[in-house]
């Protein structure tokens, strides 16, 4: 079992990298390949990634995740302002601090387990959300949201010239494409991360946890630091993720930090299959596809769509499906919610696990299954 | 402490609401083991259950608007005033409390319209599962209430005979400023009644007896033979209506809105927890008790001690109690801990 | 007997839940590389007392020593490191992860210590502790299910994963409570042969048993718990002839 | 394909920047003039293509949704008229015209539509695949300054003109104005500056008002705003009270007002958090009440006749501000009302009407500048006036792109004629009366290339 699961790994690590860097490509034909979706779903793929470290591994449902992200941009945007335009302070000091946060809040919540972990971690970002949109204004700039300004120190890069700075890599402007490939360089180093957990010894004591932790105590192993450790571990994706956020689009809002905002995260994973690796990068994307891309869908190209109908059909199918885009597509996404975990438990990799199930089943090809037949009797 | 007293009675209001809320979901989680995340949801429904009472009895004809020249305008009149005179009047003035009689009903099939189509095959899946979907289900139900009503709040005034305000403080003798409204002190009472009726129902009939067993130990009653599917659906009815009926009523202190589940379901999941998972009392006391906390927090003289306290007041309680008292403060052990 | 042959001490130790005495006065002296067996009818407070060994339960009074070290007090993890493990009556494995796993798991405990952040070694490259564990199923005829899902197997089979799990960590003292009750008399004997083998490695043993057969197969010597309060205690002989026992426990039945 | 495009753009970017250097050191005017090379090459140049699009950015979900979808009806309404079909609406009052109603410079007008939330990011995530993805020339819309400022700060990196929709904050062409970003609905000042003297002429000057406000940047600018005229009126402010948004209940807010001397009760809300106050400062019966020998007073200094609905019966009397109403009895407010009650039956919100002149007035000036390059539209509209929209003569103020028209103070009406008869226009206060200078909020446009 060791040699072939080691070359399986550089196996997926292989086909993930080419992927996710030829996402513009495959993503084309359903309009997703523009730079600010192909950047958010690199963004919340490492937010959800790291997510499912906690929650898939360790089954401890976190409900205030969101409040690494946004303490994660807001230092971004700070570094921004303070320091330089360029890109890796930003993400350094975003991870730190998304994983100091982690440690305060994880150190603090894990004293409690089940649904009274859940509640302590979203009492903590609902606490950090209305504080940072009213009285921490002067740190976050409140509704309207951190963004840079002309008169920032930016002590290592010096005056401004006309206009606002953007964010670089070393010259490289971070919009466009080439913020996408720097998510996307992040997003394939998270994931790298992601399974090296969990196919290490740390990561199967962090499952053994999710499935008997009080087992896990009588087996000799203090539970609190393997928990806090994937809590920050988490967090610290998260802050990644926010750091991201900023670089990509250098404004910070307090809303970022809402518990719908931690509600997403979890539904993006529970959604895509939780404790699987690509469930929750499934979950972002159909989420975050939704969002952007049926929410701007109306009539108008609906019966561009349609045109093919005869106009009587053409009309009542635009009028039917009129009330799942564009404003609906909340109604939408509610729809989906249900029929996925009705019926696919285990989200959407379970879907995919029972078709590849079904598909070679068909391909093994019925003399095959006759002779399995006769063996068993 | 005039101020104190009314800040006492908003507490207690405030309470009132977040127990009655908070009731219907930790019986459904006590016994049901569901976490239900459309809570809010039929706390909603209950409060458009007033305002589809209010626009059925105020059907009215649309006479033409002579005034307005440059564009064709209707005056309306409801039917019921064309056709009863004041007696139409005082029927539509009297549309929410009414709608409690409706809503009874409506509430209950509901719920068990919920709890037989999803919710019955949800009870052995894992909570995230559970979570999901009855979160998908308050977002179809809040879509659907928004495609008839739209997303602004509609105005449900209550009757106009407890439109004003009561001066208790006359009436007990406390001076003249102590003023309250006169609704929401039916509210008060109102949350006071339900709670109680609950309580009696679970304490006092061998139904109720069963669920309280139920919450104790979900497996020995199903081995007792007693068919605890049918009882289960009839607790989720009863969840349903309780939250229903505190919809209804606080229609007129806030005028429902779609969106107005959603903007309660984080609040009273806090009040469950804090007040103990699987513990009826627990959420009644911890209800009231962060409805008056809130209420003083956000007294003037407080919020310039500490800024911004009454943003995060409900939060820190919650922090607190849970890190003081493990399960909340009347918990059991071993109930939603894994 | 010399001090340094007792590896467990248990000293004048109390325990009482709301107003039932659960034990009363216990003291028990355990021999290395012995096999002590505890048997006593249901309520006795034989599980009690093993909750007091592991740190489950903290005693009203009294004192567990264990190798000379007061384990009252300790945190379970660390008792499971000072060497005492004990397997479980209702089985308590990992129902989520391969039989295996659930061998290593305990495994990696006993090479990593209290908490060890090996997030980037592979489980593929854990040839050592694999084979150990293959070894210790093997032993216990689980080997054909080494990579079945541990929650879907037959209650017997959980039973007999509990002792791997607890064999695996080669302990100094194993406390195993009712280790063959659920299991088909094929797979007692073949659990007894078992635990006379370890006993050949001078592993010592408490072990909690309701199988006569198996307590006298087993036991060097034999303690009898009756309301929390130690009756007897001598060779299984002994304990054979004592009319107190078969009084209190036996009903006067012929063992 | 995505490499392609990934350089061309960097390129581009580059380009930009070298001209933009270049033309800092000519400066001359001449350089922005049509055909000139620069105007050639700038982000979404619908170049030879037959349309164009707008990106529509409203509230789709949330509690503003449905003003936004009242919002996203004027926009049709508009991409009608300025392609041709209907009646035209206000083509045929707006002075001066250049639309021809034959699209915008020949081409056929077309549009996307995206779902702000009310959230900052997803505005912005909105906006952002509208310029990436399909290429719009121009985003509007939006029922919140937070969403406002966002989008508009977005716009000026990504060099796409913004016609803000609902905004009343002064910080969106005050502390955050942008030079892509232009304003036509008025502002926190103005309400304060018109509501000043009508307060004095109905509640004298010797009053004692108590705030409540919304805890973020709209809210503290409105109270800002409205403290400044009433202190200037002499009245005495006796306490301001910050509120979280989306407290639902604010009784606990409410109560101290009831014994704290004041007599009148100003509400620094919007959306749902005015109705729900409004509700319930009614039923505490802070109307009947006596203070001082004076008549107790509430004052909502932002009104729209969407949330006056919610508020029902409460409304009745209470005095306010609006940008718009469709009573209005001038040519273009008429002939935009008649069109829209036409197309959907119910007459417009303010929100609609100023969604509605946004988008004519872009697609107006892109018309007079000949181009679509945005720093000639800019410059056409900096400076603009205008006539026949609604508000009376209005000019686009260079200095901070915020339109300077007629405010109108209204009041609660208390015997509605229709469901839509809410608000009872009770002035119309001039223009002259709300000018101020623009240095008071400071804040920089910034450069016209980026």
């Amino acid at each position: 079992m060791s040699i072939p699961a080691i070359r399986n790994d550089w196996a997926v690590m292989a086909i993930f990298t080419v992927a996710v860097l030829t996402a513009p490509l495959w993503l084309a034909p359903i309009g997703a390949n523009y730079p600010d979706l192909l950047q958010k779903f690199a963004i919340f793929g490492i937010f959800a990634i790291g997510f499912n470290i906690l929650f898939g591994l360790t089954g401890y449902l976190s409900f205030g995740h969101a409040v690494f992200l946004g303490v994660g941009s807001y230092t971004a945007v700070w570094s921004f302002k303070l320091l330089t335009m360029n890109v890796l302070p930003a993400v350094v000091f975003g991870t730190l601090m998304g994983g100091v946060f982690a440690v305060l809040i994880g150190y603090v919540s894990l004293r409690r387990s089940g649904i009274y972990f859940s509640i302590l971690t979203l009492a903590f970002a609902q606490m950090s959300y209305n504080l940072a949109y009213s009285v921490l204004t002067p740190i976050t700039n409140g509704e309207t949201g951190l963004q840079i300004t002309m008169n920032d120190a930016r002590i290592l890069d010096g005056p401004v010239g006309d206009g606002l700075p953007s964010t670089t890599l070393f010259g490289l402007e971070m919009s466009g494409y080439s913020g996408f490939y720097f998510c996307a360089t992040m997003l394939i180093i998270a994931f790298f991360i992601s399974l090296r957990i969990f196919r290490s010894p740390f990561g199967l004591k962090l499952k053994a946890i999710k499935s008997n932790q009080t087992r896990m105590k009588y087996t000799g192993f203090n539970t609190r630091p393997y928990l806090l450790v994937a809590f920050v571990i988490s967090g610290m994706f998260a802050g990644l993720a926010g750091s991201l956020m900023a670089i990509t689009d250098p404004l910070a809002g307090a809303e970022r930090m809402q518990w719908t905002a931690s509600g997403e995260v979890v539904l993006m994973t529970i959604l895509g299959g939780t404790g699987t690796l690509i469930g929750p990068l499934l979950g972002v994307g159909i989420i975050k596809y939704f969002e952007n891309i049926f929410s701007a869908l109306n009539e108008a190209g609906l019966h561009e769509f349609f045109a093919f109908m005869p106009d009587w059909l053409e009309n009542i199918v635009v009028a039917v499906s009129s009330e799942f885009v564009g404003e609906g597509w909340h109604l939408t996404l509610g729809v989906l919610f249900m029929l996925v975990v009705i019926f696919l438990p285990g989200g959407v990799m379970e879907g995919i696990r029972r078709t590849t199930a079904v598909v070679r089943n068909l391909s093994k090809g019925p003399e095959k299954k006759a002779a399995e037949s006769v063996g068993k009797e | 402490m005039d101020a104190i007293i009314l800040q006492l009675l908003n507490g207690l209001d405030k309470g009132g609401a977040y127990a009655l809320i908070a009731l219907g979901l930790t019986l459904v989680f006590g016994t049901l083991g569901v976490v239900n995340f459309a809570h809010g949801a039929l706390f909603m429904l209950g409060a458009f259950c007033a305002v589809s009472i209010q626009s059925l009895l105020t059907i009215s004809k649309q006479v033409k608007d002579e005034s307005i020249t440059f564009f064709d305008a209707y005056k309306e009149q409801p039917y019921l005033e064309i056709w009863w005179g004041d007696t139409g009047t005082a029927i539509i003035d009297w549309a929410v409390p009414l709608s409690i009689f409706l809503a009874i009903p409506i509430m209950l099939l509901i719920g068990v319209a919920m709890e037989r189509g999803l919710i019955r095959h949800f009870y052995k899946r894992p909570h995230a599962e559970q979570i999901l979907v009855t979160f998908g289900l308050a977002i179809v139900i809040q879509e659907i209430v928004k495609s008839f009503f739209g997303a602004n709040p509609i105005p449900t005034p209550s009757p106009e005979i407890v439109a004003g305000s009561a001066n208790i403080g006359l009436l007990l003798g406390l001076g003249e400023s102590v003023v309250y409204p006169w609704w929401r002190l039916v509210y008060l009472l109102f949350s006071g009644i339900v709670i109680f009726a609950v309580f009696a129902f679970l304490q006092f009939t061998t139904f109720g007896m069963v669920v309280r067993a139920g919450m104790q130990d979900r497996e020995t009653v199903g081995l007792l033979g007693i068919n605890v599917e049918r009882r289960f659906t009839v607790v989720f009815g009863i969840a349903a209506v309780v939250a229903g009926l505190a919809g209804v009523m606080y229609a007129p202190i806030l005028p429902p809105d779609y969106h107005m589940g959603m903007d309660f379901l984080v609040l009273s999941f806090v009040v469950v927890v804090v007040g103990g998972m699987g513990s009826l009392g627990g959420a009644v006391s911890a209800g009231f008790l962060l409805g008056i906390l809130q209420s003083f927090a956000s007294m003037t003289e407080v919020k310039s001690i500490i800024p911004g306290i009454d943003q995060i007041i409900i939060y820190l309680v919650a922090v607190v109690i849970l890190l003081t008292r493990p399960r909340g403060l009347m918990g059991r052990k071993g109930v939603m801990e894994d | 007997m010399s001090e340094s042959n007792i590896v467990l001490n248990i000293r004048n130790v109390n325990k009482t839940f709301g107003g039932l005495h659960a034990l009363g006065d216990i003291n028990l002296e355990i021999e290395e590389g012995k096999t002590h067996a505890i048997i006593g009818p249901n309520g006795a407070g034989k599980s009690t007392l093993l909750n007091v060994c592991i740190g489950r339960l903290v005693p009203d009074s009294g004192t567990v020593e264990f190798e000379g070290q007061n384990m009252i007090g300790m945190q379970p993890h660390e008792i499971n490191h000072a060497g005492m493990v004990r397997v479980f009556q209702t089985p308590e494995i990992f129902p989520d992860l391969s039989v295996i796993e659930n061998v290593m798991v305990p495994a990696l405990a006993k090479r990593d210590g209290i908490f060890k952040f090996n997030a980037f070694s592979s489980m593929a490259g854990e040839k050592q502790i694999a084979d150990e564990a293959l070894h210790v199923l093997e032993d216990l005829g689980l080997g054909a299910l080494v990579n079945q899902h541990a929650g879907s197997m037959s209650r017997g089979d959980k039973r007999r994963l509990e002792l791997a799990m607890g064999l695996i960590q080669h302990p100094r003292l194993l406390l195993l409570d009712e280790p063959t009750a659920g299991m088909a008399r094929h797979d007692t004997n073949r659990t007894i042969d078992l635990l006379k083998k370890i006993k050949e490695r001078g592993m010592t043993k408490i072990i909690i048993e309701h199988d006569m057969h198996v307590v006298f197969s087993l036991a060097d010597t034999i303690s009898v718990l009756a309301q929390g309060c130690i009756i007897a205690s001598g060779t299984p002989d002994e304990i054979r002839g004592n009319p107190k026992v078969q009084e209190a426990y036996l009903g006067g039945a012929e063992l | 394909m995505s490499d392609d495009k990934k350089t061309s753009e960097l390129s581009r970017r580059g380009f930009i920047k070298v001209s933009a250097a270049a033309m800092a050191a000519a400066s001359s005017p001449m350089f922005f003039t049509k055909g000139a090379w620069a105007a050639n090459e700038f982000r979404n140049n619908p170049g030879d293509a037959s349309s164009v699009k707008f990106g529509f950015n409203v509230p789709q979900t949330g509690a503003y949704a449905d003003e936004g979808a009242d919002e996203l009806r004027a926009y049709q309404l508009a991409v009608k008229h300025i392609n041709g079909e209907g009646d035209g609406g206000m083509l045929n009052t707006m002075k001066p015209l250049s639309l021809k109603g034959n699209g915008i410079l020949g081409k056929k007008l077309e549009y996307v539509t995206g779902d702000t939330q009310t959230k900052s990011d997803a505005a912005r995530a909105s906006a952002k695949r509208m310029i990436e993805k399909d290429g719009v020339v121009m985003i509007t819309g939006g029922s919140s300054s937070g969403v406002a400022v966002a989008v508009q700060g977005l716009c000026q990196e990504m060099g796409v003109v913004f016609m803000a929709g609902l905004t009343h904050s002064n910080d969106t062409t005050g502390k955050d104005k942008r030079r892509y970003g232009f304003r036509h609905f008025f502002n926190a000042y103005m309400s304060g500056a018109a509501l000043g003297p009508v307060l004095e002429k109905e509640m004298g000057k010797e009053r004692r008002a108590y705030h409540l406000t919304a805890d973020y940047t709209w809210g503290w600018t409105q109270e800002e705003s409205i403290k400044n005229t009433t202190e200037a009126l002499g009245w005495e402010t006796v306490a301001a009270v910050r509120t979280p948004v989306g407290a639902g209940d604010f009784s606990q807010y409410i109560t101290p007002v009831l014994n704290s001397g004041a007599d009148v009760l100003i509400l620094n809300h919007y959306g749902k958090d005015m109705i729900n106050s409004l509700t319930q400062a009614v039923q505490f019966g802070l109307r009947d009440k006596q203070v001082n020998g004076k008549n107790f007073e509430i004052i909502v200094p932002l009104f729209s006749r969407l949330m006056a609905q919610g508020a029902g019966d409460n409304i009745k009397g209470i005095l306010g501000s609006t940008n718009w109403h469709w009573s209005l009895q001038d040519d273009g407010s008429k002939a935009f009302v008649k069109s829209f009650w036409q197309e959907y039956g119910f007459p417009p919100s303010q929100a609609a009407q100023t969604c509605y002149v946004q988008a004519l007035l872009y697609a107006d000036a892109v018309e007079r500048a000949g181009t679509f390059y945005p720093p000639e539209v800019i410059k056409t509209l900096e400076g603009h006036t205008f006539d026949g929209m609604g508000n009376g003569p209005t000019e686009y103020r260079a200095a901070d792109h915020q339109c300077f028209k007629d405010v109108l103070v209204v009041r609660g009406n208390e015997n509605p004629s229709s469901q839509f008869d809410l608000l009872k226009v009770e002035q119309i206060v001039p223009r002259s009366q709300v000018e101020y200078d623009p240095a008071i909020f400071g804040g920089d446009l910034g450069p016209y290339e980026v």
